[in-house]
């Protein structure tokens, strides 16, 4: 295990991944909720950057993989931070437990 | 023991703290400041991998701009100074249950994929990539763009300043 | 046959199914305030598309009688007569671009169109789709003619109208599953908004309604399509096909020998042709009549002579015997339950159209809800839908699971035609009544379909075929007319109960003429048309089972006693109400009469205007499946 | 003579047949002209119809000089006086497979055919004729004393539906196939429909053309029957091959094939238990119930047993015996009590159908025909002099208003009196004859098998003393004594000479129809013996034991009858001079079941119209009910709508699930991608 | 250098010697100069307000930066009350890492660079757009609406000028074709009007509008509304004192040069002298050629620091929305169609023509540089001034 592989970076991927994870799920804050998301297209950059390095199918759509996330998770911080905006208009806070108009 | 696995173990500890540290930060700020040394080492994890395009562009993308936005929009967004909106213990410990167990059950098929075969060599640059995107993977590239401009109208105008009847 | 012929048939055909199309969209590009334009407009595009298919209509009937004077040739015009001849002669064509020489009287096109799904752009006409075809388009004119006073949101009616037209032209031609379901589904929006939109006061519960039912029907339909798909037709379809497959494998993966290569290969198919060969040659597996099962010669353009030795050609040529029906038998297409579902599916999903009696409670509210022309349509047109699916894909698709349940189909409809006739006794709607009418006279189609009756009998259910063929064509008239009917009395009464009216007879002498020959149509009086295809059905289902027979026997006098007894309610007796009534307009007039005149003549010669060249088609189609029994 | 004529000379009955539906197009066209109202129509299809009767009359002896010369060369026979042509065109499209079936359209003239066709179209012209003066005031706007409206006259119409009677009628008489003969008995049907309810107005008229329509689809219904089973085991409608196939079929295809069709017969001729029609389709204009009603439509069903006698097994013979016999008495009873003139005359009409189902039932053949056609012509003959009653008194139908008219409407009467005498079978009368014929083969089967269905044997004598008795009643109440109703006699006046005219003529027929020489000798009757051409040659080998026997007791049979006949003639008269005709018979009880009819209509109401229109009603409630509550499980649109509610029942309950927090759907996200990591891992090994 | 180390230690140590000695040379740098850079600001502040600046500490006032920084030092190190004692903490360093790490892909000269990058101009203004996060921190834990109010200034005039500013690097880029610094410097040797900012009319805009928001994207005057005194007390410098309120201007100083170098490594030649027609490091040998470039690239450098100095004093402070207008109404724009345009220059524009622009342009600058300079010589200094420069 001390060379190193694809294995190291799968696994802290899928720490961040984790980490991703809960913070969704534990943060009140639309913000934070938001950081959650980055950290887990993160972890999947990470994961793609690794296959390129390591697989050699990979060498370049992992990296136009890669940009395109990195790509889409800025317009994704825009538009929300856009919504967010918008609900803090609206609602004054940015506690996603007010955000329940889906509530069926 | 070589130098790339200790610059790695580095990273990994930084980026693995700091993830943490966003996890567990209670303002948003400082989630924000957590979050920016996981992507710096993010970025320095690609940059280590070889994939120096991809490192800038974590960086400049990701620290320059979204996570600027970000923090932005958490201060815009403060009701008070150091505002903290907490979440019940029970919610913490059932999601966290569940993110331990997705992260085994990753970590159990990251030891299965990791365990094939792979080989190593250098990552192509900038340049074949930007070919690659102008070439073979076109399609996606002109999407991302139609998105990003879909993006840009959308955000504006989701943002925008809205009139309040009454006023002029 | 003339290598232009195949274009000039995707020209036609493909002329045929979208030519309203065109003119909607034309009518969008108009803007909606010139209404009579718009109206105009929309008649002439009907008009045209009429005459496009009253054209397919001489040549077909015009090859029909070549062939039929012709004696030399005499002993192969039936088999050309069959649209599946001439659709493996053209699958054979795109397979190979050989064109050999060939006689056929029907038109075929097929293009590929999502080659990925093996999907194609299969249009097909037959006697049994012409005829469909021509009522449609018939109807939809007159439809047409009759929403004259609609003057509400008059261009997006008539966009509709005119797309439903081109759904049902489409799904009447497809020969491809697939095809046939997207023009399915391309027909229920249209319906949708006509009866939401321009319904009467419940309409948005009736369309509704109607949607939730064909729905429901067309996820049968399309679950069976689904599990059609994933067979296995490589025995079945033109081993050029095969042929390039096992190249194509092979090139992918050189490490796979060719041989086995070819084991593996796998053809599907959403192309019915192809697929109700598959379910005769299941059907001759599960009868334990595979010794039947044969081999098609090389080269030979006119398929099926009969062999007289009682053998099925169904493998298309080249292929082993042997392994092909190892397969064969392997494959899931030959277990009964597989079959038995399948064929569930399609049949419920076709019974939602038809409609057949517990699924038939969309009918009432659909019909009463709708304006005037839509129920025209609806009852002139879409249920023939339910019927003709049943003809051409419930049928022969699964012809094993058909005759196991042919005496309950029987029954299906045998009880359609009494319960229907019997609600229908007890309504005091009278376009309810008519909806019921509808049920019960579409139980004949069924019934008549059901006659399955064996090898030696099976000129009885090709008459039952062929009646209940006729069947729908008489009541696509009758029942566009009877929608009609009430509509004129409705725009003058604006209500629609039985007893409430009365004593329309003195005030609308010409109104009440015509609606009195339409009844007696609709009753199955002989010399109208409502009689040929009772008569028929009645006939072969006798043959089939006696008990049934007597049912639909004694049915008419049902319906005679409910259409007599609405006749009596609407139209004779004094009503002081009715008096003022004036007489059907010269529009309503030239609505009418051309309705009557069909029915009349429907009734008069039902053989040289129809039969004679819907026959051959109804023969083949007969002759694919009588055998296997 | 055109040429093609005189090469199929039978082609002149097509013509006949064909005149009368060329006559409806026209009419029917014409129907859409607005206002179309002059007299014009009437004389229209009086004038096609007397050609075509002409046509008849000359086909007629053109068949019975053909018939003599080519007596045994039946081919030849065949060739001129039968014709096909393919209709419908079934299966056998194959070379090599079974062969075509067709369904043939065609005429087959026989001496049978022949005189039908004759009858029908020489009293159809007269009773045309005589509907131009009846239905006169049709021909401006009518004020419709029942019905409290005026309305627009119908006489285009009215000889419309003539005329498409008298077309479908002839299509009966000359098909050669079952398949055509159905086809006729509907459009009769359809056509008496349309007569009967002519007085669109009167709810009764409705009612009661419904109701023949209906009647008549049951018997319908048992044709199809019929016709399928002669489809299914012979494979074709045509009657000569049935009649060649007809020993070869399974013993129960055949008993069913005949009960079809005498179903068919029973349901056309108004035999019990079909028999409720009749009466009421007096509400038909009285040309109408005289051609239709009297003369033709209803015989058509004797013809049709008549012609298809070989189609019949022993049993079948016998149930048409004894239905034929019931009908005949029962209504017999009940003309006894009738106070309406039509009406008597229509049971006396069933009564006289009965007869002659009895008759065939028993074999006699050609008595039987023989009698259709003289009844035909005394019986429309007796309608037409009720229409003239009617129509002098300005359609007062009811006899105790009337009495004394013979000095108002003389001719009327003394034709009338003529039909009342050959109904009742005075002597040299035409009826004589036929009731003769058929008496005596009733007593020559009862001494052959002995008494062994003795209400066979004594039933029609029974109802011979009846009919003479109620005829008579009935001219004595309209005719005779004094006047009971003295506004009504005043008013009273003969008919025109349009009118009267066909009464002489069908008076004259009615005397002379079935004269031979010698005159006095029943057997002797001419038209029976070109009749008796017609008959099934088995009838003479099956029965001849019968006709030996009828012969011997000849003499008793002419005094059996005449007793009974004049017997109820003095009974008549007795009450007539007692003035006690119109009193009800003695038991009350007996009474009141005469004047009901012997309850058959209320029967049939309580048995068969009151439960399906029950049915009917219950079947259209449990389809839908107006109510739309949720959960009405008591009706099939209730059932799909209960299975809607619980459906979005179901939804309310899982909408809940819907908590609309982030936090939870995150949950679940992260659950699910567990749960499909474990199954990725789970399938990987 | 790794090379060279690693005949001696083993592979990974010699790697670390070699970064650590990079970092050490950096930091070295920066200090120094920015000990300079803050003595020339306050001579060249004093000498346009008619003043002189510093004077008493060393010959010139040279070691008055010394004796700023010793008071600095021995501050008190404050953290105000309420304030996020964390981020206050670490905000200072945030700025001044992403400053010092632009250094890292930075050439000084032909290879003297800490680390050679294919990506180098990408990752300069990645890290030095980064620099804006520890502004931010810093505004937002001060617990002063001031300090706040600075941060969200700075947040969103940096994040929006660093787009004109990536699309102004793009037009040399353009024409380079790679990303490599040294190699886009190694493409500009010989005379100056090789200099990419003489390539054409586009790139000579860029060059300008890319020095005009550099000067914002360092805050520096007239865009430096982060601080911005007469409004915000001291912006986000307001609570900060000591050795944390140093690291800001270490921060702020080592970026100016950062991009002053980087628009000389894009369009002035690197360290190409612009008069030599050879590269020194061939001709006088690697040491010596090598510091010569080296001075070449500092001067290069040091001059535009000295431009933008001389603007910060010479015009004043925009307004907030002024210079978020300026920026997205015509920076944007306007660099957006140069880099259209210099890549319709590339494609279309005939060799010969191309040439003869480029040197027409070049000389004709330098021509009306040195018309200006001299015009600018004949004029007399102000009566006021003139007696500043006598001994009082």
């Amino acid at each position: 295990m001390t060379e190193l592989g694809l294995t190291h970076f799968l696994i802290l991927s899928a720490f961040l991944f984790a980490c991703g994870l809960l913070c969704i799920a534990t943060k009140r804050n639309a913000v934070g909720i938001l950081m959650g998301v980055e950290l887990v297209l993160n972890a999947a950059n990470i994961n793609f950057v690794a296959f390129t390095r390591y697989l050699p199918g990979f060498r370049i759509e992992g990296q136009v993989f890669a940009v395109l996330v990195i790509v889409l998770a800025a317009a994704e911080a825009a538009v929300a931070l856009a919504i967010i905006l918008n609900f803090y208009n609206n609602r004054g806070t940015v506690d996603v437990d007010q955000a329940n108009d889906l509530k069926g | 023991m070589n130098l790339d696995f200790v610059l790695f173990t580095i990273l990994a500890t930084l980026i693995a703290a700091s993830a943490v540290g966003v996890v567990s930060s209670a303002t948003i700020v400082r989630s924000a400041v957590f979050l920016l040394f996981t992507l710096i080492g993010v970025a320095f994890l690609y940059f280590l991998l070889g994939a120096e395009f991809l490192g800038a562009t974590q960086l400049i993308v990701y620290v320059g701009g979204t996570l600027v936005l970000v923090v932005f929009g958490g201060m815009l967004t403060t009701a008070g100074p150091f505002n903290v909106l907490r979440t019940k213990t029970a919610e913490w410990v059932l999601s966290g249950s569940v993110a331990a167990g997705v992260f085994a059950l990753l970590v159990s098929i990251s030891l299965q994929l990791g365990a094939r075969p792979t080989s190593t060599g250098d990552i192509p640059g900038p340049g074949p990539l930007g070919m690659a995107f102008l070439t073979t993977h076109l399609l996606p590239f002109e999407i991302v763009s139609v998105h990003l401009l879909v993006v840009l109208i959308g955000a504006a105008y989701l943002a925008r300043a809205k009139k309040k009847a009454g006023s002029p | 046959m003339d290598p232009n012929a195949r274009e000039v048939d995707m020209i036609w055909l493909t002329a045929q199914v979208f030519l309203p199309l065109a003119v909607a969209v034309l009518l969008l590009i108009v803007p909606g305030r010139f209404r009579e334009l718009l109206r105009w407009l929309a008649l002439f595009g009907c008009a045209a598309t009429l005459a496009l298919s009253l054209c397919l209509w001489v040549d077909y009937y015009h090859r029909v009688l070549e062939y039929r004077s012709d004696r030399s040739v005499s002993s192969m015009y039936h088999p050309d007569s069959r649209l599946d001849a001439r659709v493996e002669h053209q699958q054979s064509l795109t397979a190979k671009p050989v064109p050999g020489p060939f006689l056929s009287i029907d038109l075929v096109t097929i293009r590929p169109w999502i080659s990925q799904f093996d999907v194609n752009y299969a249009l097909g006409v037959d006697g049994l789709n012409l005829l469909m075809v021509i009522l449609t388009s018939l109807v939809t004119m007159l439809a047409v003619a009759a929403s004259w006073k609609i003057d509400d949101r008059v261009k997006g009616y008539l966009v509709l109208i005119l797309t439903l037209e081109s759904g049902v032209i489409g799904a009447f031609l497809s020969l491809d599953l697939f095809l046939f379901y997207v023009f399915y589904e391309v027909m229920l929006l249209p319906m949708y908004f006509l009866i939401g939109m321009w319904g009467g006061g419940r309409r948005k519960y009736a369309a509704l309604k109607f949607v939730i039912y064909t729905l429901a029907g067309s996820v049968c339909l399309l679950a069976a399509m689904i599990a059609l798909y994933t067979v296995n037709v490589r025995d079945f379809v033109d081993q050029n096909v095969v042929l390039r497959q096992d190249e194509e494998m092979a090139r992918r993966d050189p490490s796979l020998l060719i041989l086995e290569a070819k084991g593996r290969i796998e053809v599907h198919s959403f192309d019915i042709v192809t697929l109700s060969k598959v379910g005769r040659a299941a059907m001759l597996v599960l009868t334990n009549q595979e010794h039947r099962l044969a081999v098609r010669g090389v080269g030979k353009d006119e398929p099926h002579q009969p062999a007289a030795n009682g053998s099925v050609e169904l493998f298309a040529p080249g292929v082993d015997r042997e392994a092909a029906l190892a397969r064969l038998k392997a494959s899931p297409v030959c277990n009964r339950t597989f079959q038995y579902v399948i064929f569930a599916l399609l049949f419920v999903g076709f019974a939602v159209k038809v409609p057949i009696v517990p699924l038939h409670s969309w009918l009432p509210d659909a019909h009463v809800e709708a304006p005037t022309p839509v129920s025209m349509i609806l009852a002139g047109v879409l249920l023939k839908l339910g019927g003709y699916g049943l003809i051409r894909i419930a049928f022969p698709l699964c012809p094993w699971a058909a005759a196991e349940l042919a005496w309950w189909i029987g029954l299906i409809g045998a009880v359609g035609i009494v319960y229907g006739a019997l609600v229908a006794m007890g309504q005091t709607d009278f376009k309810k009544l008519l909806a019921y009418s509808s049920v019960s006279h579409m139980g004949y189609v069924v019934l008549g379909l059901a006659s399955w009756s064996s090898a030696d009998n099976s000129q009885y259910w090709e008459m039952g075929v062929n009646g209940a063929v006729y069947q729908m064509l008489a009541h696509g008239i009758t029942a566009t007319a009877l929608f009609f009917v009430v509509g004129v009395v409705y725009d003058r009464a604006h209500h629609r109960e039985l007893n409430q009216l009365g004593g329309l007879t003195e005030p609308m002498p010409v109104y009440t003429g015509l609606s009195a020959i339409l009844f007696f149509a609709s009753m199955g009086l002989p010399g109208l048309c409502g009689f040929v295809g009772e008569f028929k059905v009645m006939m072969a289902a006798w043959a089939f089972s006696p008990p049934l027979a007597v049912t639909a026997i004694l049915a008419t006098i049902l319906t005679a006693s409910y259409l007599l007894w609405a006749w009596q309610r609407a139209f004779l007796g004094v009503n002081e109400k009715t008096k003022g009534y004036p007489d059907v307009s010269a529009r309503e007039f030239v609505i009418l009469l051309p309705l009557v005149l069909f029915a009349i003549a429907l009734g008069l010669f039902p053989s040289v205007l129809i039969l004679s060249w819907v026959e051959p088609s109804v023969a083949g189609w007969v002759e694919n499946l009588a055998p296997l029994k | 003579m055109p040429e093609f004529l005189r090469e199929v000379p039978g082609r002149l009955f097509l013509v006949a047949t064909l005149l009368p539906l060329f006559a409806f197009a026209v009419l029917l066209a014409a129907g859409t002209v607005r206002r179309f109202r002059s007299p014009l129509p009437g004389y229209f299809a009086s004038f096609l119809l007397a050609v075509a009767a002409s046509c008849s009359v000359i086909g007629l002896s053109w068949f019975l000089q053909d018939a003599e010369s080519l007596r045994d060369q039946s081919k030849a026979m065949a060739a001129r006086w039968g014709e096909r042509v393919e209709w419908l065109h079934l299966g056998g499209w194959k070379a090599d497979a079974r062969p075509a079936r067709s369904i043939d359209l065609g005429y087959r003239i026989d001496h049978l055919t022949a005189l039908m066709v004759t009858m029908v179209t020489v009293v159809g012209t007269l009773i045309f004729l005589f509907s131009l003066g009846y239905m006169k005031d049709e021909q401006a706007e009518v004020e419709d004393h029942h019905a409290h409206v005026r309305r627009r006259g119908r006489f285009g119409r009215f000889y419309l539906y003539l005329s498409l009677f008298a077309f479908s009628m002839l299509n009966i008489l000359i098909a050669d196939n079952l398949f055509q003969i159905f086809v006729g008995w509907e459009l009769v049907g359809v056509s008496s429909f349309f007569l009967i309810g002519f007085y669109t107005e009167r709810r009764s008229a409705s009612t009661a053309a419904n109701k023949a329509f209906i009647v008549n689809r049951v018997g319908d219904a048992g044709l199809l029957v019929a016709l399928a089973v002669a489809w299914f085991h012979v494979g074709s409608f045509n009657l000569d091959e049935l009649f060649a196939k007809a020993a070869h079929l399974p013993a129960d295809a055949i008993l069913l094939l005949g009960l079809g069709i005498f179903c068919g017969c029973a349901g056309k001729s108004a035999q019990v238990p079909l028999h409720t029609w009749l009466p009421d389709a007096m509400e038909g204009p009285t040309p109408v119930s005289a051609l239709i009603h009297a003369a033709t439509m209803v015989a058509a069903g004797v013809y049709l047993v008549g012609r298809c006698w070989v189609l019949f097994t022993p049993d079948v013979l016998l149930v048409i015996a004894y239905l034929g016999a019931a009908t005949m008495i029962l209504s017999a009873l009940v003309a006894v009590v009738q106070t309406d003139i039509k009406r008597v005359l229509a049971y006396s009409t069933c009564s006289q159908l009965g007869f002659m189902m009895l008759a065939l039932g028993l074999g006699a053949w050609t008595a039987a025909l023989l009698h259709l056609l003289t009844h035909a012509f005394f019986k429309a003959l007796l309608f037409l002099g009720a229409g003239s009653v009617i129509h002098g008194l300005h359609h007062e139908q009811d006899l105790s208003k009337m009495g004394g008219l013979r000095r108002k409407m003389p001719v009327t009467a003394y034709t009338m009196f003529v039909g009342v005498l050959a109904i009742a079978g005075m002597p040299l009368l035409s009826g004589w004859y036929s009731k003769e014929l058929i008496l005596s083969h009733v007593i020559g089967s009862a001494a052959a098998d002995g008494v062994a269905r003795p209400l066979l044997t004594f039933l029609p004598f029974l109802t011979a003393g009846l009919t003479s008795y109620y005829m008579f009643r009935l001219w004595f109440l309209a005719f005779a004594g004094e006047p009971r109703d003295r506004h009504l006699f005043e008013h009273a006046h003969e008919s025109p000479a349009v009118m009267t005219l066909p009464l002489l003529v069908l008076a004259a027929f009615s005397v002379g129809v079935a004269w031979g020489w010698p005159v006095w000798s029943v057997e002797s009757s001419q038209l029976a013996k070109v009749l008796h051409h017609a008959q099934p040659p088995v009838l003479d080998v099956k029965y001849h034991a019968i006709h030996g026997k009828a012969e011997e007791h000849h003499l008793l049979t002419t005094a059996l009858a005449l007793g009974v006949a004049a017997f109820g003639f003095a009974v008549a008269i007795a009450r007539h001079r007692a003035g006690t005709l119109l009193t009800p018979p003695r038991p009350a009880v007996l009474a009141q079941v005469l004047r009901k009819k012997f309850y058959f209509d209320e029967l049939y109401a309580a048995a068969f119209t009151q439960p399906t229109v029950e049915l009917a009603k219950l079947s259209a409630a449990a389809d839908k009910r107006p109510d739309v509550r949720p959960f009405n499980l008591r009706s099939l649109d209730g059932v799909l709508n209960a299975i809607a509610d619980s459906l979005v029942a179901l939804g309310t309950v899982v909408r809940r699930l819907q908590t609309g927090q982030l936090r939870t759907y995150i949950l679940a996200l992260g659950l699910t991608l567990a749960a499909g990591l474990g199954i990725l891992l789970r399938l990987s090994r | 250098m790794v090379e060279s180390l690693a005949e001696y230690v083993p592979q990974s140590l010699a790697m670390i010697l070699a970064a650590l000695a990079a970092a050490g040379l950096v930091f070295g740098f920066i200090g120094t100069s920015t000990f300079l850079f803050i003595w020339a600001e306050r001579k060249i502040s004093g000498r346009i307000q008619d003043r002189l600046g510093p004077t008493r500490v060393g010959k010139f006032g040279l070691l008055q930066s010394l004796a700023d920084g010793i008071k600095l030092v021995t501050k008190e190190d404050f953290v105000p009350t309420g304030a996020d004692r964390l981020l206050f903490r670490i905000a200072p360093y945030v700025a001044f890492c992403a400053s010092f790490a632009g250094f890292i892909a930075l050439p000084f000269a032909e290879g003297v660079v800490a680390q050679p990058l294919n990506v180098g101009a990408f990752f300069l203004l990645a890290v030095l757009s980064s620099e804006v996060f520890g502004v931010l921190l810093a505004g937002y834990s001060s617990a002063n609406k001031w300090s706040l109010f600075g941060g969200v200034r700075e947040a969103a005039q940096v994040v929006s000028y660093e787009v004109p500013r990536s699309l102004c690097v793009l037009v040399p880029i353009c024409i380079a074709g790679t990303l490599n610094l040294n190699t886009i410097a190694r493409q500009q040797e010989g005379w100056f009007w090789n200099w990419y900012v003489f390539h054409d009319p586009f790139t000579f805009l860029a060059f300008v509008i890319f020095f005009i928001v550099a000067t914002a994207s360092c805050k520096r005057a007239p865009f430096d509304l982060a601080e911005a005194e007469s409004e915000l007390v001291a912006g986000f410098l307001t609570e900060y004192s000591g050795m944390r309120w140093s690291y800001f201007f270490l921060a702020e100083y080592a970026s100016m040069f950062a991009v002053s170098g980087l628009a000389s490594l894009l369009f002035l030649g690197g360290w190409h002298t612009g008069l030599l027609p050879f590269e020194p490091a061939e001709r006088f040998g690697p040491l010596f050629g090598n510091l010569v470039d080296v001075g070449v690239f500092i001067t290069k450098g040091s001059l535009l620091v000295l431009v933008m100095m001389w603007m910060r004093w010479s015009l004043p402070r925009l307004r907030i929305d002024q210079v978020m207008l300026t920026c997205l109404k015509y920076f944007l724009p306007i660099s957006c169609g140069l880099l259209i345009g210099v890549c319709v220059w590339q494609l279309y524009m005939p060799k010969v023509l191309a040439e003869g622009v480029r040197v027409v342009l070049a000389v004709g600058f330098v021509v009306a540089a040195i018309v200006v300079v001299l015009s600018a010589a004949r004029l007399k200094p102000s009566p006021q001034l003139s007696g500043a420069f006598t001994k009082p």
